[in-house]
């Protein structure tokens, strides 16, 4: 692992709302850690407050927001604003899990989420890999 | 902090509590005990869980379930006749939707609403608060099967007080399975307490001679060590047992290795008996439910077919009588009526083909595992009970916290989670990491040969990687 | 009348027939035997099924195979393209349309021009003949696995000149099978003889060093006794080795019952074996198929998969190498491409569940069931061989038209059609009637007594009404 | 079984063309005497010649067509023309089994069949009891 003082960037993850499903983001926090990112882990059930409080303790480039009950409509707006309102201007939002309820085709999804102002949303199935290489890129692509 | 004890509360107690309970939402009101026994005893016994599933004829039958909820009363009757009908199912369930469960009753309103103005389910769940009792008795009218509940809630009281008024026979009811998965904010002994509470009032049921069938839910997930998940299942049996719960679903997480799956089932059949008889429940009945373990399923529509013929083996191999089972589309969203019938139907048609057939997993390994997963268990319940002097509710709360009994994916901050546990090359789970379980020597041992058998194989060291490797191999179409 | 006797071909006898073969249609021209062995040699050994099967790699895989067939080339090769990277197949196929089989080349011609204008397939498989060398060459240069003909035609000749000089490394070849289900005008002797040509022609190939691998295909049907089917095999087996075959598979039809499955199964393995020695064949090496009973197959989509997977487990479970099955779209029409990925999918990922899982049936109905098919196929074939002093060829003409071996639904008008299954109470087929099968007193009363069993719980005699039950049962899911 | 002189009527089958698939057919017979029909059984690979020889000679009431292998289209045209040139003018044609090859709707393969001048059209699966009904009600129009 990497010493703290080169992390890759400071990433606060978390399981919002209602949602108790933690096994996926437990392995991405692992992954981010392997990959020499700094992970502020909350755990699930988290609220969007709190999700935003850490962000602005940790100072963190991202907000990595798990959602796999099927509620994301519901939980996920205003998370965007919320971040402006705190001063979180450049903050990177990425959402993933199983974000919608029904059978829908998946740039619907994507779009839906997007239009809330997340920078990239994942379908069912994404890898760590994959992640890291996006968060790399758009880590990079801020400086 | 709240003392937590082993032992039948006192009806004054219960009654007590259950005004605050029924307070908590205005269809609270419409629970009338008496009225709601009487109703149960007007049940045709087809639709009545426990009869069900202790006629003799059934006996030696592997029924499917798996959760089903939509968001409102309609939706929901629709799609409970629909899996009746083309399905051929023999039970039903009511899910309960995520934001009822944690008492977030506002946005489930919300989400009720929407529901019902552009006619798509918003909710993951049926929200059985709302509806009511009346709601609920729409439901159970309007179908020909026993229907019971499945919720994960750290506090499940009005859930259960509603939707059993309402006429459900089975229900969920595991206490430490939802401290350790559906809650991060509460200590174990409020959550054990909670469904103390809803064991005490299916007694209650019981007492007035209707049967209510709540599940021991065990642990789900994937990659956690068969010991593990039994010591976890019959704690809760004893606990259920002591406030005059008569029949218990038992539900065996299967986890894909033959051998091992059906000598820990065995095991749990002996001991559960053994330990109920030993704490003086001999009238209690338990049903054994085996469910592949939950970790990523296959998108890949002949994968997801094969995964359901698995689960139903497994579960026939195992001498389940309840095949619980994840559906075609699993892997992506919450199933519709169509996903659920062809799903049973697949599972029924399977089962059918081996009736009568006396197939059996190598004996020899068989008996290995029985063994080792019997002297584990008895290991870490024992050390349990002898931590609560006898009380095993007391003992609970200890060994949670000190990791002797420990979940290695917990939601709760508390929860050490420092065993872990791995796939062997055969695909039977072995402890990586034991933790603090009061294991022997020779026990470890036997572990660790296993575990260096496949890291020879592998060529490495097992690590996290192998472990998150584990958790999708199912998504593959593969054990290990 | 022809004079047919296990005898192999003179290579000058075989020569002067090839030239009236081949110029039954122009594409026969292009056929260069030693052309043809040059390219054959030149395939990777991944390539040829017989290298691929007996790769000690892959000697405990269970691999899937059914068929498919296209009419034209680029849809065949679409096909096969997809199968073998979307179903991840290990095995590929050509499914020879059934006017090609029965040399209606004009008929042929006219499908095909139709299919090519219209886009759509308008036969029922590819037509090889027509596509000759050149246009099956196209194929096997475009896919990186082993590819066999299927077809089943009375005179198969230019067929399998052709299909084999375009580089097909397996292919079908029974004779007694193409007799009695795939024609009604000859007699046994010209159907025969038609198929020791191909026998002869493959031993040519592997006399220069190329392995060609035919089947053995018995008897497919539903409700024909496991007896029936392996003495038909062996026959075939005996005549193909006798013209120089060296790799044959052996198809075994199961009918559900494990038990009598599996049995067969081991007795057609030792029996293969030891008939094969004593009429010193020691060198002809045997494969192992089996696949469930052609009948009515369900078009529900569930109970399809559960087919799929039962098929599979039943291959598994007896041994087999190739795990011959019907695709989820079988009950209603030819397979699409995704049609078959997603069954081989499904077939696959059921097998690799339980790879390294050692399953068993009931030892003791297993060593019953193994016991009266060895004894039932032994007094059979025996007295074929007697029938022909020694020669299995004769004896066969002779038992054919006796009904000393019998089929229950032949096509042929020259058969008794005495003989007729049907299962008993836990799906094991049993002779309903035996005609004038060689069987002791004591086989019948076995049958009979099982016969009874089903017959008690069923409260009537076992009749035709029943027989069509069993050719149905699978189709409502069920085996009986 | 009834006695041949009170039979309900006389039926040509077979199974046309290349086509081999002996085993609906037969059970279709089988129920057919047992039902108190003369059955005139022609075996596999009939063609239309042989269907029309054999319904003049024993003036049959109905011919019944199984075609399993997927080339009916191709194999059934000109029956009805056939019949009528060999004065078979209200002979009854049924034709079941497994029509059309690759998935087509099955009222358009209905309609394929229909518009070729059989009386009536079967999906596989359909069971004799069906098959005895219909035939009892159209002979009894026919009076
Ligand atoms: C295990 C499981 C559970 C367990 C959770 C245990 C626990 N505490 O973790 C239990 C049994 C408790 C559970 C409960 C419920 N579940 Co659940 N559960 C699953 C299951 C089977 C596996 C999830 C899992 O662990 N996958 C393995 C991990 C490794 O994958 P993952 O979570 O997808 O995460 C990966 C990626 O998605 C991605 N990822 C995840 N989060 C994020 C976030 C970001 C920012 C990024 C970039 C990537 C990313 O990275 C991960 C690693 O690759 C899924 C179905 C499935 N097979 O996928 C259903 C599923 C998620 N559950 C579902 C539902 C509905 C429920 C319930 C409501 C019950 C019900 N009605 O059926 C409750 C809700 C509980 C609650 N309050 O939240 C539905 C959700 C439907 C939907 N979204 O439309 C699913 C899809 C099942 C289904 N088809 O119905 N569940
Ligand atoms: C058994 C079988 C065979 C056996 C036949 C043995 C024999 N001699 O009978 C063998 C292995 C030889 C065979 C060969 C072939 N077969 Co085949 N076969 C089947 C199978 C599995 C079962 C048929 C059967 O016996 N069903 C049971 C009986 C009781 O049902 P039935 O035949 O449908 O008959 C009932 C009704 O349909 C109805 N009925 C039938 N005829 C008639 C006629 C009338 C007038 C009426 C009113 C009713 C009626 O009454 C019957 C009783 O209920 C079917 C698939 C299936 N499961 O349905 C494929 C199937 C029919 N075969 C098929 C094909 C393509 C072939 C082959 C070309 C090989 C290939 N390329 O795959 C060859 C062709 C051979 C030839 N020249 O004809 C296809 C046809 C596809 C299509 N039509 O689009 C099918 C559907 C399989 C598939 N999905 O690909 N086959």
């Amino acid at each position: 692992m990497t010493d703290e003082n080169e992390t890759k960037g400071t990433m606060v993850t978390g399981v919002i709302g209602d949602d108790v499903h933690v096994v996926g983001i437990r392995i991405l926090e692992h992954a981010l850690r392997e990959a020499g990112f700094k992970v502020v882990a909350l755990g699930v059930q988290v609220s969007q407050e709190e999700f935003i409080d850490a962000a602005t303790e940790t100072n963190a480039d991202a907000i990595l927001v798990s959602s796999l009950s099927g509620h994301a409509q519901i939980l996920a707006p205003g998370l965007r604003e919320k971040c402006i309102e705190a001063g979180l201007n450049d903050i990177r939002l990425y959402l993933g899990g199983q974000l919608m309820i029904g059978k829908t085709a998946w740039e619907d999804v994507e779009k839906t989420f997007m239009d809330m102002g997340f920078n990239r949303v994942y379908p069912p199935g994404v890898l760590p890999p994959q992640i890291i290489k996006d968060l790399e890129a758009d880590l990079a692509s801020k400086k | 902090m709240i003392d937590i004890r082993n032992k039948k509360i006192e009806e004054d107690v219960f009654f007590q509590e259950r005004e605050q309970v029924l307070s908590e939402w205005p269809t609270g009101k419409e629970v009338d005990l008496d009225e709601a026994i009487t109703f149960h005893k007007n049940l045709p016994p087809h639709k009545v869980w426990a009869k069900k599933m202790l006629d003799p004829r059934n006996r030696s039958e592997t029924f499917a379930i798996t959760g089903m909820g939509k968001t409102t009363l309609e939706q929901q009757i629709e799609l409970l006749r629909y899996v009746q009908d083309e399905g051929q199912a023999e039970l039903l369930a009511t899910s309960v939707d995520s934001f009822t469960r944690v008492h977030k009753y506002d946005v489930v309103e919300k989400g009720l609403r929407e529901s019902m103005e552009t006619g798509q389910s918003r909710l993951n769940g049926l929200p059985v608060v709302h509806h009511g009792v009346n709601g609920i008795r729409k439901i159970i009218e309007s179908v020909d099967l026993p229907v019971g509940t499945r919720y994960g809630a750290a506090d499940p009281r009005l859930i259960d007080e509603i939707s059993l008024a309402g006429g459900h026979t089975g229900c969920s009811g595991d206490g430490l399975y939802n401290f350790w998965n559906m809650n991060s904010k509460l200590p174990p002994e409020t959550v054990l307490r909670n469904h103390q509470y809803v064991h005490r009032l299916i007694g209650y049921y019981e007492e007035h001679g209707v049967p209510i069938t709540p599940a021991c839910q065990g642990m789900y997930g994937g990659g956690i060590p068969s010991s593990l998940v039994m010591t976890a299942l019959l704690t809760q049996m004893l606990m259920m047992a002591e406030q005059g719960v008569k029949h218990v679903m038992l539900h065996f997480t299967a986890q894909g290795n033959l051998a091992q799956d059906v000598g820990s089932a065995r095991t749990l059949q002996k001991l559960s008996r053994e330990y109920l008889d030993r704490f003086g429940h001999k009238d209690v009945v338990t049903i054994l439910t085996t469910g592949l373990s939950l970790v990523g399923y296959p998108v890949e529509l002949g994968s997801a077919f094969a995964a359901i013929a698995f689960n139903s083996i497994v579960a026939k191999l195992c001498g389940a009588q309840i095949n619980d089972i994840r559906t075609v589309s699993e892997a992506m969203t919450i199933p519709t009526k169509e996903d659920i019938a062809i799903t049973f139907r697949s599972a029924k048609v399977i089962v059918d083909f081996f009736k009568g057939q006396a197939i059996q997993v190598d004996p020899k390994n068989l008996e290995i595992e029985s063994q080792m997963s019997e002297m584990e268990t008895r290991m870490i319940l024992d050390r349990v009970i002898e931590l609560g002097d006898g009380d095993v509710a007391v003992g609970l709360i200890q060994a949670i916290q000190s990791g002797i009994l420990d979940h290695p994916f917990a939601t709760s901050p508390l929860v050490p989670c420092h065993v872990m546990g791995i796939k062997d090359k055969h695909g039977a789970v072995r402890y990586l990491n034991h933790g603090n379980l009061p294991f022997t020597k020779e026990i470890l041992a036997f572990h660790k040969e296993k575990i260096t058998e496949r890291e020879k194989d592998l060529g490495k060291k097992m690590d996290y990687e192998t472990v998150v490797n584990d958790l999708l191999a199912i998504s593959r179409g593969v054990l290990v």
